[in-house]
């Protein structure tokens, strides 16, 4: 199923885009979403400390990606 | 019109929504923002402006010419001047009812919660990423609501944390980002930002202060309110309390809540812009800054990216004096370091405070 | 560090999406800002900090007391000077390198097509629902973007409006709001607003003018941005682009873009707040403000709100002088003037230009 | 059907609140919407001027509601 995923703070830097449709097998969670984007993209060497969220709400690691699903990945960032 | 503060507000205690009981609320609250930059700025002038009773400002730092595009409250007459009296001085004339007190220090983990404890909320207006978890772990160990700020480019991120609610205190940093990053992304060259989305992100927070003050509408609770400002998307990211205050108190004694990158530099290793502009000429000087374009303030024999800098390919003449530079002295600092392991006795100095302090 | 054009730019230039080429576009641009209030605040001063090239500010309007809570760039010393002088002077003291153009006036039919033909781009800061439609029509008329953008309590309307596109013009306000209201609801009393949604509704603005220019990002093309700020909700709206300029040129003839509101009032009919004070005690006044919690200057002898006024239901004594006051002057004119059909004889007046200007 | 509905400026004056759930025929258009919100709101005086808008689309008045529509109704704004 393709996963529509966007980017944000330094994490656009990074894939060079908003947003991709990234294809993605059932019963992945976002700890293996993670480490894929870490593999396709070693500068996201600090990606532990980024936040996912599905559909406007904070996820953990654990959860399962279903069908249909808006990902958000959020760095932390520290401008002010 | 007279100048008093029935005239002041009139345009705010007309509407029935707000009327005099919020305006009441505004001027019996006491608040500090930590942060005089681009945050504090608007924040600290709107608020001000909308009759805050008592306001504590608080920052350690000058201003400098290249806050001027984003911190549109300072002038270039303030050059030089700490930023919390600035901003002082300018809250005073917009609106003379303000009771303010400029502060210029560091937030530590030491003075942190006797400095904050006598607030009735706290403004994270800071720039700095380890400050904003002791802003927020010091909020939650003291009861007190934050309102947080912070962005990065073209992206900013607000909340309202750790609020009283019916069902206990609302999330704070740690539900979102649970640890303080070791590695700060990036690091030290600023990547600098368009200054609306600095301007928007602070607007929100004196937003937030009003509507938790006044208890009007719905603040960002249990949400993480994300703008980006090149396509104006906003996500308001729902989360849950988790981490709680008896975490909060384990993760205090562990933390030191201090910049890895700000460690301290060996005097030997470091020559000051006055030595350097002094011997101009004697040094091979060596660039690691990132960016291609950036123009320097003096000419460089070499560059070397800071991501491609690795001391092992790195061969040095031990006749030579080195100087490495870079914007804020903490990549060159850790260039130095490394090479200083490989050759000790060579002399081989970082610009310290980098080149922005040129 | 040096004061410089390079100096104060560089967070921004240091932006690689922006950079060098992005800086000279924002420096060769000519803008004009109608409206020096509460958006012309902050959108004048974030752009002056990023380096716009050339600026002009108009507003026909000077500094009041009232003002102040929403616009934080005017200090207590500036009532009562020319709104667009104290603006200019501001940001003359922020960024020494703009070229900034203060103009005290009124844009009108007869002006607005020459006055603004030799801009870049038109940014819309004005509280007028008639000048606001001048304004459009004028824009597209002369083929220029407009930023749009106004507010009402805690809620503001963003777009970027005309700007030329492969597939044509994209939209103007007529597009969304095809006739100006003949009644503005709601008209004489100024409802008044909290500050931050002012701050959010100008810095987004400010932020599609800099997009606009630099050919950044996503601008708010085809779309009006709906920003409520009690509950952060913005809604995005799509929009297509209809009326185009042959039917702008048509409604241009038509229209005479004034203020029904502010049609011209008898001196005959109105009384002075130098005369009432004379003569105080020597009127049976009457206040048509709608708000029962508005407090005002002088005792009144009755009250009936301007929405239950019915001159048929009044009875006055032809023995007593009538005064009937207002905010504005303009529902208490409009209530005189519907009496003075029924009693031409009677003393009755209105107080010119309300409360607000006793 | 119960068709969601928010109420910006003076719009959510009149109405008191920011949404509504508006129980709706089918073949309503936004012209009918229109009328009946006048008819229960009679401050609605100036709604012939609003524009309306479903789902961040807008919308003439000839525009016939459907299942899970999300309404704006959005008055003329003026302040600045």
């Amino acid at each position: 199923m393709k996963i529509k995923t966007l980017f944000f703070g330094v994490a656009r830097d990074i894939v060079g885009k908003d947003e991709l449709l990234i294809d993605v097998q059932g019963n992945t969670t976002i700890q293996d979403f993670e480490a894929r984007l870490l593999n396709q993209y070693p500068d996201f060497s600090d990606i532990r400390n980024f936040a996912f969220a599905v559909n406007e709400s904070y996820v953990d690691r654990n959860y399962s990606i279903q069908k249909n699903d808006l990902i958000a990945v959020l760095p932390p960032v520290s401008g002010g | 019109m007279e100048l008093n503060e029935q005239n002041l507000y009139q345009r705010q205690t007309g509407l029935k929504e707000f009327g005099e009981a919020g305006q009441k609320k505004l001027s019996q609250a006491k608040i500090v923002i930590v942060g005089c930059g681009g945050l504090g700025n608007p924040v600290a002038s709107y608020l001000a402006a909308s009759g805050i009773g008592t306001m504590h400002l608080i920052d350690f730092d000058k201003v400098e010419v290249s806050n001027l595009h984003r911190q549109v409250f300072f002038k270039t007459e303030d050059i030089g001047k700490p930023k919390a009296f600035v901003l002082a001085q300018h809250l005073r004339m917009i609106n003379p009812f303000l009771k303010v007190f400029p502060k210029t220090m560091a937030l530590t983990k030491e003075n942190a919660l006797k400095t904050l404890e006598i607030f009735d909320l706290i403004v994270d207006c800071t720039d700095s990423l380890p400050t904003k978890y002791l802003l927020n772990d010091a909020a939650i160990l003291l009861n007190k609501p934050l309102i947080y700020g912070s962005l990065y480019k073209f992206d900013g991120y607000v909340a309202t944390f750790n609020l009283k609610t019916p069902n206990g205190y609302s999330t704070n940093l740690r539900d979102f980002f649970p640890e303080i990053p070791k590695t700060q992304v990036p690091n030290c060259a600023e990547v600098g930002t368009l200054n609306p989305i600095v301007g928007i992100i602070g607007l929100m927070q004196a937003n937030e202060v009003i509507k938790v003050i006044s208890n009007l509408g719905d603040p960002l609770v249990n949400l993480l309110l994300v703008y980006n400002s090149l396509n104006n998307q906003q996500l308001k990211i729902k989360g849950k309390a988790k981490v709680n205050r008896d975490t909060i108190l384990e993760l205090w004694d562990q933390n030191t809540y201090e910049d890895a990158r700000c460690e301290v530099q060996l005097k030997d290793w470091l020559i000051t812009s006055q030595e350097m502009k002094e011997k101009k000429g004697q040094f091979h000087v060596i660039s690691v800054i990132e960016d291609p374009e950036f123009e320097l303030p003096f000419n460089v024999n070499e560059t070397i990216p800071f991501k491609q800098f690795n001391s092992e390919k790195i061969d040095l003449n031990p006749s030579k004096k080195y100087v490495f530079v870079c914007r804020k002295g903490i990549n060159s600092y850790a260039a130095t370091s490394q090479l200083k392991v490989k050759y000790p006795n060579l002399m081989i100095f970082s610009l310290e405070k980098g080149i922005e302090n040129f």
